[in-house]
């Protein structure tokens, strides 16, 4: 190994001995073209200019040398809100299995982010590439050849198979022992078996039709592979405390300081490319504003918040020297007004079409601040769902008041005046009062709050539906707060809002049940027809079809999606807009950044 | 001199205060949930503190918040002052099996951690404003209960208290014109400084963002203010008021329930957590 | 006499503990909404009935609730105090990995402004009505009349951010990744925070500390020590402060056992963690049988202080022999 | 009167007033009085009389904030000017005091030899041991039994009347040549007071006692001389005999008439507040024998035999 840099260094030296004076730029030592690659000319400038004028230090000259020859260097502090996030996540192996963003461990393949209105796009992990047969019953992933995990043991397709193998095994909920129920069982639910042909292929079998296979291995953090050799002997996950973390991934597990740090080192053997970076620290602190302050001070070098920064804030950071804001298009929550269908006044659609046009969602916008769109497509996010959109469906739920009248009258509601103030009288003639519950998913950065703020103008101020926020509930009883109110407010993380599959949401689902209580035969029968087809074509028609049921029924009026925010110091590393994905994303946004600055080489 | 200044000054602001809390509705210029103006606008003509996030005008908020703030710490300091008068009489005045079951209880209460339990309690049952004042007042009736029962045993004995009894006076007589009388001041000063301690308490579960959020709160403020980045966008006017406005009223209360202890005795010691 | 009132003092200690263990029953009972729903909605956004009948039976939640209360108690003296929501391992184990962090703050907090708070407090009251006592009194009442998580908040703005003299937050620095825990830098860390609680701390040590000197100065013995020719310094140091301090051992206890309260705005606010922090969590994602641990071992903190109390009078105060209970 | 060398200790216009929110309290009202080696001095008067006030403001140990005006000569020097840390040196070493209220005048949490000690060691400079010695033998002296174990006993062990000897031998732990005892037979049963009586005969023949009581008898028994004080007043001081004998003043006769043995006949009406005090003879208000000019013209003390003074507008 070491005869290997040796040699590099020794080609560098010459190559100095050939090179002519140009003047090093700002960013990364040495890089002359903007192009935060030092190219090996550039380096070789460089250290001329090193031994003839003085004009980088010797760190510098280190610091671009390292980034020349692709060799991590420097430590790259990371902050995170609440110890859950740090790397010994036994919270995760507990619940999830082995965690997918942990930089640590690695699925078979993770989703990048599609350009808007373009069409979805999967990138290898242990996964070189993958193919289905033509119905979507057999999935063959042919997997890399030199992957090895962090202890030296070989990685092969019998850990992959191990893998289904623990989570249809412990994903039980009769298995023994408390919280042994991993949920993630639920991705290789419609697993049938799988077979390893070779060390370096393995074929999933499916029970039904399954064409976004990758697309569920992938969704959330995505699933990572078990390393077999250690969770073998493992029944109970819950009471197993992993201390080693062997992983496949760019970074090895390195130590940590329980509920304050923890760190990874790049891993040497690493099957991909490797990363720039030597060391990634996780820095935990609860407080976002005290995340902020420690990335001003410089403390840190790169934060997220946990759903992403809120705009505000990202707004303020946006000026201050040496750092840098990355955005994530609708990366962040998207929030929407669901109704519960079978909720009086919710039961009538003429009800819930007349509220969808009477959501200002610009308003909620303009008080949510810089990142926050207005959704005007039906339940997708072109932003996430790309070509899956239907562009028919676009608009229907524009904010027009005279139409939400229009539609109210139509069903029988009466719009008085009481007082100087609307009202509006039910079909049974009594003044219509919604209760709204806060808090659940959309409470984040109070955005149940900004949307009942806005939706109180148009629905009490114009309509005449006296609204009541109820005192905020804790997430246990908010459930049961929802299936009894007409209306409630909801956020997804992540990329909900992403799929046509995910509209299965609104399916009555075989236990009985949506989140909306929605129930209309016709979707439920295409979401079948969905779910079994692998015919790209049919797929789309119904996927449309599916949304103009939606757009019709209106069983939750989407309001806005948010993008994401994040900060880093613009100052020590470059890099940031590489390849931003989402969910599993960070991996390969820790694989892909620079150090810019020879400080973070120092600090290691 | 210097005394009666400060005197004079406390109650002042206390009664400011409570005239605030009244008259809140005529002095706020906007309705606390409504949307005014910009989110986060910094102070000026039309919103002398700015607004929050919501947009809604924080300097009507403050005045809002009164209402709550002095609800928890008087409805509450007025259920543990009587809970602890009535149980410190009884107890202090029978004396035997009953004296001894009450402090026995005591005991075992006191042992209880009576913060924690509150913070579980309303997180649990989500109780609105007044039920968090009287289970403030309840919880914290405890120490009441022990002060007042010692002044109440050298009481007992007082030769006017002997004399009544034997011209024929009953026990309820007794205790409501002879003793109660008797304990009044101490319970006066207990209430003052219970008053001070439940808004810090009241405010503090604010904070924690467990109290009614259809209730404008200083503690929710502070809450909302310090969640929302208050401190790193630099938005004084929102984080400082409220927190300058509690400390404030539990100043006054502080020096109120300071000076009215050196009135009634000097070298009395009103114990506090 | 002694053993008497030490068994009556573990009685009750023991009826409080069970009391503090009935009340997480019935909450956990009483509840609105169901545990194990919610245990279930943390990790899943459904909870399927099946999925939660398991879970019922797992918990025994299926049996009659009078076994389901014995189990209960027994568990709860085992030391068998559930499995906590969010972190998924016992909740004593949680409690005690946090305990020894909490300590960390409280121990060098509670000592200072014990010693701070009695050293001022005594002279203070001795020098009662001089200029020093009225400006002592009444920065006291200030800086307790400013709500602590306030004050943690300024405290971490001005020391921390624009002064720039303390880490923001946590108890070690990055560098303790390579080198290991060091003892100087946890300390560092700590120094705001300690601060803080110093600051909620030493008012009411002073504030009792005063009465109690207020209270002692008048008494005749030290107009006995006056009149032997003792002079003032010796008569504060001898005879005063020796019997103003004897009402603090009780007292002090007290304010130990509101300390805790004070940590969870402290460590909160700057992300130390201990049970504050622990607490503040587990209030936000109601993780229920971690909030009973916190409050059992808050419990067990008052009746150990308490006992420890009951141990150390006599041993100061001659007259006391343990058992005048009044 | 005597010469002013004669006497041990010497007060002249003496007046302590203590400021309350309610006016000042004149507790002390231009009292003259002196000591002579080896006499003892009973000072008389009713309780709130101000004879308390009086033997504390010898020693200094009023309340800072009391005004104390006049001379308190002891051996020709001024005690109320002496600097805090001479006074330190007089008290104990040359007048010592006992208390009243000897239930609260121990420290509880030292034990009584300590207390004793601990003058001794201040003054005399002598070891630990020494003093502890010197402690066993001081209660010894005042009649406690079995004084080593005792010496080693705290407070809250010792009877009413056995903790009055403990004060009486801390007082007289340096060998004071003045000693002021302030009522060392309050709340004393028969006996015990007896015992305590009896006590002061013994130690009064080497020291000056000024023996401060509102019990006339006792007074009788132990002084050589009475002062008999009203509202902060001396209104009648003499030899024993002559005072107590044959009273010129109204207020000692009806002293005198009050004792059980002469009748019980109590003085009419209740001593004056000192904030408000009458004008003329502070005594005419409840005077039997008052005439128009009492309540008018404040009296001063007239000579009304050898060195038998009273306060009275009959012997004007």
């Amino acid at each position: 190994m070491t005869g290997r840099y040796i040699q590099k260094i020794l080609v560098c030296c010459a190559v100095l001995l050939l090179a002519c004076c140009v003047p090093a730029a700002a960013g990364i030592p040495g890089d002359t073209d903007g192009d935060t690659v030092v190219s090996e000319k550039e380096l070789a400038t460089a250290i001329l200019d090193h031994l003839t004028a003085g004009r980088l230090s010797a760190d510098e000259l280190s610091l671009a040398a390292h980034n020349s020859l692709h060799l991590p260097y420097g430590q790259l502090v990371v902050a995170v809100a609440g110890d859950r996030y740090l790397i010994p996540a036994t919270s995760y192996i507990d619940q999830k299995g082995v965690p997918a963003d942990s930089l640590i461990y690695e699925g078979l393949v993770t989703k990048l982010r599609p350009k808007e209105g373009g069409p979805k796009e999967y990138l290898g992990w242990l996964a070189e590439r993958w193919e289905s047969s033509d119905d979507a019953m057999t999935w063959t992933f042919y997997l890399v050849r030199n992957a090895a995990w962090h202890d030296g043991t070989p990685f092969t397709s019998a850990d992959v198979r191990f893998t289904y193998e623990y989570f249809r095994d412990h994903g039980n909920p009769d298995a023994p022992g408390a919280g042994a129920y991993l949920v993630n069982s639920a991705i290789f639910k419609n697993v049938a078996s799988v077979e390893c042909p070779d060390d370096y292929t393995v074929v999933f079998h499916m029970k039904s039709c399954a064409p976004l296979f990758p697309e569920t291995l992938a969704t959330g953090p995505g699933i990572a592979v078990f390393p077999a050799h250690i969770w073998r002997d493992i029944d109970l996950p819950s009471t197993y405390i992993d201390t080693a973390h062997i992983g496949t991934g760019p970074f090895a597990y390195g130590s940590t300081i329980p509920g304050t740090l923890s760190k990874v080192t790049a891993y040497e053997g690493y099957h991909g490319e490797k990363p720039y970076v030597r060391e990634v620290v996780t820095k935990n602190y609860e407080d976002e504003d005290a995340q902020i302050l420690a990335l001003r001070r410089g403390d840190v070098d790169f934060i997220s918040g946990e759903f992403g920064l809120s705009p505000r804030k990202a707004e303020a950071l946006k000026d201050a020297p040496g750092i840098g804001i990355c955005r994530i298009p609708s990366g962040g929550q998207a929030f929407e007004v669901a109704f519960t269908s079978d909720v009086y006044p919710a039961t009538i659609p003429e009800f819930r079409r007349a509220l969808s046009h009477a959501v200002n969602r610009e308003r909620v916008c303009w008080l949510v601040g810089e990142g926050a769109r207005p959704t005007e497509t039906v339940f997708l996010l072109p932003a996430l769902a790309g070509d899956q959109v239907n562009p028919a469906t676009n608009g229907l739920f524009s904010y027009d008041i005279a139409e939400a009248k229009r539609q109210l009258a139509r069903a029988g509601f009466n719009l008085t005046e009481e007082n100087g103030r609307p009202v509006l009288l039910g079909p049974d003639g009594k003044p219509v009062e919604i209760t709204i519950p806060l808090a659940g998913k959309a409470s984040t950065n109070a955005v149940d709050q900004k949307i009942v703020a806005v939706l109180k103008e148009d629905w009490e101020g114009k309509l005449g539906i006296r609204i009541v926020e109820t005192p905020q509930v804790d997430d246990s009883v908010y459930l049961d707060w929802i299936a009894k109110t007409a209306v409630h407010f909801d956020g997804m993380p992540g990329r909900w809002h992403e799929d046509i599959d995910r509209l299965d949401n609104f399916q009555r689902s075989p236990l009985g049940e949506n989140y909306y209580h929605f129930d209309n035969e016709t979707f439920n029968g295409l979401i079948t027809e969905l779910k079994s087809t692998a015919d790209p074509d049919k797929r789309e028609e119904i996927g449309f079809e599916l949304q103009e049921i939606l757009a019709e029924e209106v069983p939750c009026i989407p309001v806005f999606s948010q993008d994401a925010f994040m900060a880093y110091r613009s100052d020590r590393f470059v890099g940031w807009d590489a390849a931003l994905l989402g969910g599993g994303g960070n991996i390969r946004l820790f694989s892909e950044i620079r150090p810019a600055s020879a400080e973070v080489g120092l600090r290691a | 001199m210097h005394k009666k200044i400060v005197l004079a000054a406390s109650l002042g602001i206390v009664f400011a205060y409570c005239a605030v809390a009244l008259l809140a509705p005529v002095i706020a210029p906007y309705d606390p949930h409504a949307i005014t103006g910009a989110p986060l606008s910094p102070p000026d003509r039309d919103h002398l503190l700015g607004t929050n996030d919501l947009a809604q005008d924080i300097f009507s908020g403050l005045i809002w918040g009164t209402r709550a703030t002095l609800l928890l710490g008087f409805v509450g300091a007025a259920i543990a002052v009587t809970v602890g008068t009535a149980a410190g009489i009884v107890s202090g005045y029978y004396g035997g099996l009953i004296d001894e079951a009450v402090m026995r209880l005591l005991d075992v209460a006191m042992t209880i951690p009576i913060f924690p339990l509150l913070l579980i309690l309303t997180t649990f049952f989500r109780p609105g404003i007044y039920l968090i004042a009287v289970l403030m007042g309840l919880l914290g009736s405890f120490q009441g209960v022990r002060l007042i029962r010692s002044q109440v045993l050298s009481l007992a004995v007082a030769d006017f208290v002997v004399g009544t009894r034997a011209l024929g006076a009953g026990d309820g007589y007794i205790m409501a014109r002879h003793i109660l009388p008797g304990v009044l001041p101490l319970a006066g000063v207990k209430f003052v400084t219970s008053a001070q301690h439940f808004m810090l308490i009241g405010i503090g579960l604010g904070f924690l963002g467990i109290t009614d959020p259809s209730v404008v709160d200083w503690g929710q403020m502070i809450n909302r203010a310090s969640q929302n980045g208050a401190m790193i966008l630099g938005l004084w006017w929102w984080l400082i008021p409220p927190g300058l406005a509690v400390t404030l009223i539990s100043l006054a209360l502080a020096w109120l329930g300071y000076a009215c202890e050196d009135e009634i005795n000097p070298r009395l010691r009103v114990m506090r957590v | 006499m002694n053993g008497i009132y030490l068994l009556k003092r573990l009685i009750t200690s023991f009826a409080a503990f069970c009391i503090a263990v009935t009340i997480m029953f019935a909450l956990l009972r009483l509840m609105p909404g169901d545990y194990i729903t919610m245990y279930l909605e943390a990790i899943y956004r459904y909870a399927p009935p099946d999925v939660v009948e398991a879970f019922n039976h797992v918990y025994g939640l299926d049996r009659p609730i009078l076994e389901q209360y014995v189990i209960y108690l027994l568990d709860a003296f085992r030391g068998n105090w559930g499995y906590s929501f969010i972190y998924k391992v016992p909740v004593l184990t949680v409690i005690g990995e946090r305990l020894v962090w909490t300590l960390i703050l409280l121990l060098p907090a509670t000592i200072l402004a014990t010693l701070a708070g009695i050293g001022i407090g005594a002279y203070s009251g001795w020098r009662r009505g001089s200029k020093t006592d009225i400006a002592l009194l009444n920065s006291m009442i200030i800086i307790r009349a400013i709500p602590s998580y306030w004050l943690a908040l300024m405290i971490l703005i001005i020391f921390a951010y624009y002064l720039n003299l303390f880490p923001l937050g946590g108890y070690v620095d990055t560098g303790a990744l390579t080198t290991g825990i060091d003892p100087l830098d946890v300390a560092n860390h700590a120094v705001l925070p300690v601060l803080t609680l110093f600051l909620f701390s030493v008012t009411g040590t002073y504030y009792l500390m005063r009465s109690s000197m207020l209270m002692t100065a008048g008494e005749d013995y030290i107009t006995t020590a006056r009149a032997k020719g003792l002079d003032e310094l010796m008569i504060l140091r001898k005879h005063a402060l020796k019997n103003a301090m004897l009402p603090m051992v009780t007292l002090i206890t007290f304010e130990c056992a509101g300390m805790i309260t004070g940590s969870i705005f402290v460590e909160t606010i700057f992300s130390w963690p201990g049970l504050g922090m622990l607490t503040y969590k587990a209030l936000a994602v109601r993780d229920l049988p971690l909030l009973q641990g916190i409050l059992l071992i808050d419990t067990l903190f008052v009746i150990a202080a308490n006992i420890a109390a009951d141990l150390i009078y006599p041993l100061v105060d001659p007259r006391v022999q343990v058992g005048d209970d009044a | 009167m005597t010469a002013m060398s004669d006497a041990l200790l010497e007060v002249r216009g003496l007046k302590v007033g203590f400021p309350t929110p309610e006016g000042l309290v004149r507790a002390s009202d231009t009292v003259d009085l002196e000591i002579y080696p080896r006499e003892t001095l009973g000072l008389i008067g009713e309780t709130g009389s101000g004879k308390t006030v009086l033997g504390m403001a010898i020693l200094r140990l009023l309340q800072p904030n009391t005004i104390i005006e006049g001379e308190i000569r002891y051996r020709g020097r001024d005690l109320l000017s002496l600097p805090e840390a001479e006074m330190q040196r007089v008290r104990g070493r040359e007048i010592g005091i006992v208390l009243q209220n000897s239930g609260t005048s121990l420290n509880p949490v030292y034990t009584v030899g300590t207390q004793i000690a601990e003058a001794v060691i201040l003054h005399q400079g002598l070891s630990g041991p020494d003093a502890r010695q010197r402690a066993v033998e001081l209660l010894d002296a005042v009649g406690i039994p079995d004084p080593v174990r005792m010496a080693g006993e705290y407070p809250h062990r010792f009877s009413g009347g056995m903790r009055e000897r403990a004060l009486i031998a801390t007082a007289l732990a340096c060998r004071p040549n003045l000693l002021i005892a302030d009522e060392p037979t309050k709340g004393l049963d028969a006996v015990t007071k007896r015992g305590i009586v009896d006590l002061f005969s013994e130690i009064d023949r080497d020291h000056s006692v000024l023996f401060i009581t509102h019990d006339i008898e006792t007074a009788g028994d132990l002084a050589t001389r009475v002062a008999v004080m009203y509202a902060g007043e001396i209104v009648e001081i003499g030899g024993a005999e002559e005072v107590l004998g044959d009273p010129a003043h109204p207020y000692t006769r009806g002293l005198l008439a009050s004792l059980p043995e002469r009748g019980m006949q109590p003085i009419p009406g209740s001593a004056p507040s000192l904030i408000t005090l009458p004008s003329g003879c502070r005594f005419s208000p409840r005077c039997g024998c008052a005439v128009e000019n009492c309540s008018r013209e404040h009296p001063g003390l007239v000579e009304v035999g050898s060195g038998h003074y009273a306060r009275c507008m009959l012997y004007d």
